[in-house]
């Protein structure tokens, strides 16, 4: 009984991630609008969007592999494991030990994986920008992910998540510089991973700085639902993630009365939606970047972490 | 006291041989003679090891000699048998006319007779004799070719050879002096193992002068630099034949002759450091020698260089003492002989088959002569102290046990030691590999004495008879 | 032994190294060659007199074959030489006479030195032997100083003059005989090579032409 | 017992060799099978022993006199037993298949098997001569086989720097020996245990170890010969050398400074760390940068080195200050990480292999599309190239988790300097890693995606039964070693305990089948629940979107933003996918020039781009001491053209200089 009770919240965990993402798309793109003084698409438009491209046939290149046609799926599917694993309104879900921070961010490099090769399937020259710019932002991206990791994981004392995020919430951890340090990280590292401004623009084609866009060109109906699909339900990875690191508080940590789960659901979709409106606010007021100055941009969020790291190796109390 | 068989035969055969050669006129018999005759010479020798030890105040029979004598009577068996059939060749070439040939072989026993004399003599005056007439013998042959190239080098070797000579006999002269104040005149103070028993009582100073004498002159023969100059022009001009066996024995002799009186000295704890001066001489051939490899173009050159850098490193161990140096010491010069003069059969049936010596002009051995090119790499490898050769057991002691010592040092032999393998392996693969240059015709002459010779090398490598190791160490102790 | 014997032992020797510095000193072929003659009797007469002296009879012959030999015929046989390759008479000297002479003194100082505390060697023997070093190193500076062939043959010679001197002046060295007739071998044997291979300047120019032919690889140096 | 059968494997692999001189019946087949039962049989032996956890010597009356050849099997020898005989069995499979395209066969049959049997005695090898013996004779094997195809200039030269690379490692074990082993020589293995070295002796042989063992791994910067060499073989060799032989350079240092050596000082582990990270980051840039296939995979063998490097230096730190569970764990990430590499870099050099015999191109940028051609192949080599890229659920991630487990672990050290670097190496390595994936995202999408960029790529065909075979036996292996880590884990619990005195707690007994290096609460990883996560949630987004929405699909040209190029020149080609990546790092690491000649308007010539990179080991460190050589030598030449009066000058001086010397000395 106990073990439906936790393979259903566990369930519960893996379907609220997924709905919520096209909405939590949604309200960015219209909060963005709106600071664009325009009307913008309803809120719900990308369930929309899915819905339409999933009834639409798939266009193939006829040279187009097995790979290419797998990729949307796998990608889909490491990211969903990958928000799954985050806990969102509980610590402590039935398999979320089953992968820690660590193999949180392998996870994701393993969909990276894929998309990148989907990009270079068809052999075109887009696809070919699209994945070698992906690989050199990961190439900088990762690193820092992996060195917020390592913050995080020296101020709690472990890199499960659950863990990490119950002893924020019960732990005097207090303020701290190498915390303060590495949300700055995450959040240049996830903006680059979401390919938002100024690293990114989801909104355009045939800008030739484009990388994201770029490797998914060739993708049409079904297959570009899945991938749009999971580049929402990875934004919402990143928004849950820094929620459950840095503002933890709400969360259902101990006994799963229902009480308890009611009030992490509400404070959870709470933070995502104040995510979720401060995301465009940051994006409208910076400018593209050009391609070359990414490193400058993520360079600094790898400062930022291996600054925090640093001073956690000299003294914990930082 | 009766002097055994063996020991005479060892004397008498060369003796009669050279006569009898002198005479004969049919260039075939000649050789098959020469052969016979180092073939009862090496029956004799190892005959020799199943006599008691014997000494009298001319000849010596000890641990030291015989395991020399051994060596020297096979290797000169094998190079007689190697011979044979390279003259031949030269003959059908027109390089050699059967007069010269007579002389030539006369002049090969007169060496043999030469060494054996050194070696088993039991007489400071007496070993210097046998070093002189087997450097005049070698001097005959190598410039036997009579191309001005030849006569320069003989003529180079001889005067180099000569003046060492005249400061070897100054050096004896000393230690004959230091020797008589306590043995009186005669015989007896010039008897090498009188001289050890005593040593202790012989008045330092005169020994250290003396023996100051007798490095410079030996270690002209020894090839150590910078007394060097002779042998790699000797090497390259004569007979390939003479080159083997002066890098494999007439070298070995006349280090023997330089032990031999560090054995006095090193009896005599008062006495000037010898050990010091021979580690410099010895690291100072090698470094050149090093050197030396990377420019030389003409093949049998190269390997004459290599010569002085193992004489330099077989002096640097004898120089650092102790039973395990002077053990890897006395391993390597008996390995080096081997081994050198392996390559030196292959480089002569290489030169034969290319017709040059030019490294230039030699290329691709692996692919015209496969058998040739497997044997000469062999014979290269374990020159250059690659296992499981067994030039790669004795640098591994003399390595492993100077670093315990001085680690500076043993830092300095091992920088040489790898800038000469670099040379020598650049060497190997012009040769061995790459696309093949010259005649592709077989080779005639018979390749046993080299194979021969290599599998002597790797089974030492891997596994050495106790009797060996037992003289060895005898022979370690007393070196001091 | 009397100090008579010490005396004329002691100056016959001094002699012979008196003749080492004219040898160095001299600077036309003929002359040199006279001198080593002179310097090869003298060499006899010591010798002699060191077997009287010894009484050991067999050094007659070391000092008849040293008198014959290297007092008559080679000398002879290099003025034969000298006129038939019409070797110039002038001997032209690596380094100038005067800096020839300061090193041949340095020399002497040097073998005194090395001999002098050398200690229960019996006196003649040690004089003898310091005069023996010193006309040994002597003949080797000659050797190296002299871009003459013949004047070289003449530096090995007195070299070995110097190395008979000290042979017959250890008492009761066996074999002196036979080394010294094994060295006169080995002259005949450089004096014939001369003469065959016609060598006029150097030793080692068997031919003017195998200067650029070959010596040693110098044709394809790097 | 153990070690005899051991021995009598090294002796057949010989008696294999000596039967090739025969010709005719004893050919490719013969051989590669002989090798492989042979391999078997020692694979057998090393996990035997592996999981008896006892040791088996013997000493035969060989090797060095009054020594004799000491050999033995423990823990250690075991297991890297197990890595080689493994990468043998596999390799000789492959090259039943893949041997018959060698156009000289006896170049490398004979040495073949040679090779192998000198790898087997190195792990058996209980004194100081019988281990430097057949440390040097694996070294000779191998370049026997490199210089195969010696025609070409450029595989000589590999060979050339390869020979004298090795020889010089060789040189500094022999030091490193010679400081353990004491004046007195005692060479036996047991008998340095017995006198543990003074701590500068001990500091002093851990530097030459680690120079001696690091050159023939590989460590920056003593890698120089290996991205030439390894490719330079036959493939199913250069697997062996990249798979294996590193390996064994592994075992070499593992063996002397964690058995022989015994407690050492910090400052070591720091050394070792910083090395290994800086080759982990160069090695992988390197890598990225090949356009050949071979290439690209022997520099990615570097960066692997250098992890293992890493954790191989933190087990040194820890020790040495009394953290043995930490050390434990470090040492726990290195073999393992020892076990995988050879796993999949065997996998890829195989693939390399097949593609290079059905294409005859070694230059990826005459690829692409190979995936339509040899579909097989190409799922290897996903496989493998997800393994290498530290992907879960494959056994590349685990031990890099693991390594990252370790260095988490590090702030507890006391040491300063470790303090500061454990984390500098972190985040190198998490670069690394990165930088790993995105250089096989390029290896395999450049080669087999896209369109064929070659005629030969075009024409490809799907190579044979027994290279699939092995690829595909090693491909299982990669996933069984992500998804059941636990097991490879406790199997090295025996002799992780034996060097560190510590071990990781048992991981079989399990829930799930889940690791925890330390403690629950502190940190977990599961592969066989994210694999059937993974494929639980693929498969119903699948099933749902197939079965509610449409599967309708049409094949049409490829759109391409409405202009498509038929030309398949205007993909992306090998270095223009680096690109990004080298403008990136290109100043700081490598020595970047870039020479663009374009043609002005009207101009009628080709325009060019060249790329030049040049290894800074190179220009600061081998180039110059080569230059110096060369110059001495043909200084001193000049002695070989004197006169004899100047070389009786020689002697003179010399013999005046001696004289002095005695004049002094009174």
């Amino acid at each position: 009984m106990a073990m439906i009770v936790e393979l259903g919240l566990q369930g519960l965990q893996m379907l609220l991630v997924v709905l919520i993402a096209p909405l939590v798309l949604g309200i960015t793109r219209k909060v963005k609008a709106r600071l664009l003084r325009r009307i913008g698409p309803p809120v719900l438009q990308p369930y929309r969007d899915i819905w339409k491209l999933m009834h639409k046939e798939a266009v193939l290149a006829h040279n187009a592999s097995w790979i290419y046609r797998v990729a949307p799926y796998f990608i889909f599917a490491a990211t969903w494991v990958a928000a799954a694993l985050v806990p969102t309104y509980a610590t402590a879900l039935l398999f979320s030990w089953s992968a820690d921070l660590i193999a949180l961010v392998a996870l994701l490099g393993t969909a990276r994986f894929a998309l990148a090769l989907a990009g270079m399937d068809v052999g075109t020259a887009f696809g070919g920008i699209g994945s070698s710019r992906e690989v050199m932002i990961a190439s900088l991206a990762e690193p820092a992910m992996i060195l917020i990791v390592f913050t995080v994981a020296l101020v709690a004392g472990t890199t499960q998540l659950s863990a990490i995020a119950t002893t924020f919430i019960t732990a005097s951890v207090g303020l701290r510089v190498s915390l303060g340090l590495a949300l700055f990280a995450l959040i240049c590292v996830g903006i680059a991973e979401n390919a938002r401004i100024p690293i990114d623009n989801p909104a355009t084609h045939l800008e030739l700085t484009m990388v994201h866009e770029a490797m998914v060109l060739e993708y049409s109906g079904r297959h570009l639902a899945v991938i749009e699909a999971a580049a929402a339900l990875k934004l919402v990875l990143y928004f849950s993630l820094v929620a459950c690191l840095f503002v933890p508080f709400g969360m259902a940590t101990g006994e799963k009365t229902v009480g308890a789960l009611a009030l992490g659901m509400g404070s959870y979709l709470a933070k995502i939606f104040v995510l979720a409106v401060l995301l465009p606010i940051g994006e409208t007021s910076v400018a593209k970047m050009r391609v070359f100055r990414y490193p400058i941009f993520l360079g600094g969020a790898f400062a930022a972490a291996a600054l925090a790291v640093f001073l956690l190796f000299v003294s914990r109390g930082f | 006291m009766s002097v055994p068989i063996e020991l005479l035969l060892l004397l008498l055969v060369p003796a009669v041989a050279i006569v009898l050669l002198a005479l004969v006129t049919n260039y075939r018999l000649g050789a098959a003679l020469n052969v016979l005759a180092c073939a009862l010479t090496f029956g004799a020798g190892v005959g020799l090891l199943f006599v008691p030890r014997m000494r009298s105040d001319i000849l010596i029979v000890d641990d030291f000699n015989i395991f020399f004598v051994v060596l020297t009577t096979f290797i000169g068996f094998t190079t007689s048998i190697f011979s044979a059939t390279y003259i031949a060749h030269e003959l059908e070439t027109g390089r050699l006319t059967p007069l010269f040939l007579r002389f030539y072989h006369a002049m090969y026993q007169a060496m043999m007779l030469a060494m054996n004399v050194a070696l088993l003599a039991n007489n400071t005056g007496l070993i210097w004799v046998g070093v002189e007439v087997a450097t005049l013998s070698t001097v005959m042959m190598v410039g036997i070719y009579r191309t001005p190239e030849a006569i320069e080098a003989a003529w180079k070797y001889f005067i180099l050879g000569s003046v060492g000579i005249a400061l070897a006999f100054f050096g004896t002269i000393l230690i004959y002096l230091a020797a008589q104040e306590v043995l009186g005149e005669g015989l007896p103070a010039m008897a090498w193992d009188r001289l050890v028993q005593n040593a202790a009582r012989f008045d330092p100073r005169m020994m250290s002068l003396g023996f100051v004498f007798l490095l410079v002159g030996y270690g002209t023969k020894v090839g150590l630099a910078p007394f060097h100059a002779w042998l790699p022009d000797a090497h390259a001009e004569g007979p390939t034949p003479i080159s083997a066996v002066l890098s494999g024995l007439l070298l070995n002799v006349a280090l023997y002759a330089l032990l031999r009186f560090k054995m006095v000295l090193a009896a005599n704890p008062a006495s000037l450091n010898v050990g010091a001066i021979m580690v410099v001489l010895g690291l100072i051939s090698l470094f050149f020698a090093a050197f030396m490899l990377y420019r030389r173009r003409d093949i049998k050159r190269l390997f004459a260089y290599s010569s002085i850098e193992h004489m330099g490193v077989a002096a640097f161990a004898f120089g650092m003492g102790g039973p395990l140096a002077n053990f890897a010491g006395l391993l390597h010069m008996t390995m080096h002989s081997l081994t050198k003069s392996a390559i030196f059969f292959a480089v002569g049936h290489i030169a034969q088959v290319k017709g040059t010596q030019r490294i230039a002009e030699i290329g691709g051995l692996s692919v015209t002569h496969p058998v040739l090119a497997v044997g000469f790499s062999f014979g290269v490898l374990a020159i250059a102290g690659l296992p499981p050769f067994g030039i790669f057991a004795s640098e591994f002691i003399l390595i492993s046990s100077t670093f315990a010592r001085q680690p500076v040092l043993a830092v300095l032999l091992v920088v040489g030691l790898l800038v000469a393998f670099g040379a020598l392996i650049l060497r190997l693969q012009d040769i061995v590999f790459g696309d093949p240059k010259g005649p592709k015709d077989p080779v005639e002459a018979s390749y046993v004495p080299l194979f021969l010779h290599l599998a002597l090398v790797l089974v030492a490598g891997l596994w050495l008879p106790a009797a060996v190791v037992g003289w060895f160490r005898a022979v370690a102790v007393l070196l001091g | 032994m009397g100090s008579l014997a010490f005396d004329i032992a002691h100056l016959l020797a001094g002699t012979m190294l008196v003749l080492s510095f004219v040898l160095l000193y001299q600077d036309r072929v003929t002359a040199v060659l006279n001198v080593f003659a002179l310097q090869a009797i003298v060499l006899a007469l010591s010798v002699a007199w060191q077997s009287v002296a010894q009484a050991s009879p067999h050094l007659v012959v070391t000092a008849a074959v040293a008198l014959v030999v290297k007092g008559f015929i080679v000398p002879a046989a290099l003025h034969r030489i000298v006129r038939k390759l019409d070797i110039h008479r002038e001997i032209e000297q690596v380094i100038g006479g005067g800096v020839t002479m300061l090193a041949g003194l340095a020399l002497v100082a040097l073998s005194i030195l090395l001999v002098q505390p050398v200690g229960e060697v019996n006196i003649i023997t040690r004089e003898d032997l310091a005069f023996a070093l010193a006309v040994v190193l002597l003949g080797l500076l000659m050797m190296i100083t002299r871009r003459n062939a013949v004047t070289q043959i003449v530096g090995f010679m007195s070299l070995e003059n110097g190395l008979v001197l000290a042979a017959t002046g250890a008492k009761g060295m066996p074999l002196v005989v036979e080394f010294s007739v094994a060295f006169s071998v080995l002259i005949a044997f450089i004096v014939f090579g001369v003469f065959v291979f016609r060598i006029r300047e150097r030793f080692d120019t068997v031919d003017v032409s195998a200067l650029d032919s070959f010596r040693g690889e110098r044709s394809d140096r790097i | 017992m153990a070690v005899l059968v051991g021995l009598g494997c090294v002796a057949a692999f010989f008696v294999v060799s000596a039967l090739t001189l025969v010709r005719g019946p004893f050919g490719t087949t013969f051989v590669y099978g002989a090798s492989g039962a042979i391999a078997l049989v020692g694979l057998v032996v090393g996990a035997t022993q592996l999981l008896a956890g006892t040791a088996s010597a013997v000493i035969l009356p060989l090797g060095l006199a009054g020594l004799g050849g000491h050999f033995r099997i423990d823990a250690l020898s075991a297991f890297f037993l197990t890595v080689i005989d493994l990468g043998g069995v596999v390799t000789s499979l492959y090259a039943l298949g893949y041997g018959r395209h060698e156009a000289a066969p006896m170049r490398v049959l004979p040495y073949y098997p040679v090779f192998l049997a000198a790898m087997n005695l190195v792990l058996m090898a209980d004194d100081a001569f019988a281990f430097l013996l057949s440390w040097e004779l694996m070294s000779l094997a191998s370049w026997a086989i490199v210089l195969a195809h010696h025609r070409d200039p450029a595989n000589a030269r590999a060979g050339y720097i390869y020979l004298v690379m090795a020889s010089f490692g060789t040189l500094a074990l022999l030091l490193a020996f010679g400081v353990l082993a004491g004046q007195q020589g005692g060479y036996a293995f047991d008998a340095i245990r017995a006198a543990p070295p003074l701590p500068l002796a001990a500091a002093l042989a851990v530097l030459l170890c680690l120079i001696g063992a690091g050159s023939k791994a590989g460590l920056v910067p003593l890698h120089v010969w290996l991205p030439l060499a390894h490719p330079a073989a036959p493939s199913h060799v250069s697997a062996l050398l990249s798979g294996v032989m590193t390996k064994v350079g592994i075992y070499a240092f593992v063996r002397i400074v964690f058995d022989l050596v015994g407690a050492s000082a910090p400052w070591n582990g720091l050394l070792v760390i910083t090395l290994g990270g800086i080759t982990a980051v160069i090695g992988v840039l390197y890598a990225i940068l090949q356009n050949d296939l071979k290439r690209l995979l022997a520099y990615s063998t570097v960066e692997n080195i250098g992890i293992i490097f890493v954790g191989l230096g933190l087990a040194l730190a820890f020790r040495a200050n009394n953290m043995g569970w930490a050390a434990a764990l470090a040492l726990t990430a290195a073999l393992l990480h020892v076990f995988n590499h050879a796993v999949f870099k065997s996998l890829l050099f195989f693939v390399a292999g097949a593609v290079l015999t059905a294409t005859g191109e070694n230059s990826m940028e005459r690829m692409g599309g190979l995936i339509h051609r040899m579909p097989r192949t190409a799922v290897a080599c996903l496989v493998g190239c997800g393994a290498i890229s530290a992907l879960p659920p494959l056994n590349g991630f685990v031990s890099e988790w693991l390594m990252f487990q370790a260095i988490l672990v590090s702030p507890q050290l006391p040491h300063w300097g470790l303090k500061l670097m454990v984390p500098a190496v972190g985040a190198l390595l998490a670069l690394a890693a990165a930088l790993a994936a995105g250089c096989f995202i390029k290896a395999f999408g450049i080669t087999f995606l896209g369109r064929p960029r070659s005629p030969a790529a075009r024409e490809a065909r799907e190579t044979d039964g027994f290279s699939l075979a092995a690829m595909f036996a090693l491909s299982a292996l990669c996933v069984v070693g992500g998804v059941l880590p636990g097991f490879f884990i406790d199997l090295l619990g025996p002799l992780v305990q034996a060097l560190t005195g510590d071990v990781l707690p048992r991981q079989a007994g399990l829930a799930w089948m889940s690791i925890v290096p330390i403690a629950e609460s502190r940190s977990s990883y599961n592969g066989l629940i994210i694999l059937a996560f993974l494929i639980f949630s693929g498969t119903t987004t699948a099933i749902v979107i197939h079965r509610f929405a449409t599967r309708a699909t049409r094949r049409s040209a490829i759109w391409d933003c409405g202009f498509p190029l038929a030309a398949p020149q205007t993909q992306y080609s090998s270095s223009s996918f680096a690109m990004p990546i080298r403008r990136v790092f290109g100043g700081a690491v490598f020595g970047l020039h870039e020479i663009v000649d374009m043609p002005g308007p009207g101009e009628m010539r080709t325009g060019s781009f060249r790329v030049r990179v040049i290894d800074p080991a190179w220009r600061f460190g081998y180039g110059p001491l080569a230059r110096y050589v060369g110059t001495v030598s043909l200084r001193l030449n000049r002695l070989q053209f004197l006169t004899i009066r100047s070389y009786l000058t020689l002697v003179f001086c010399a013999l005046i200089l001696l004289l002095l010397v005695v004049a002094a000395w009174r």
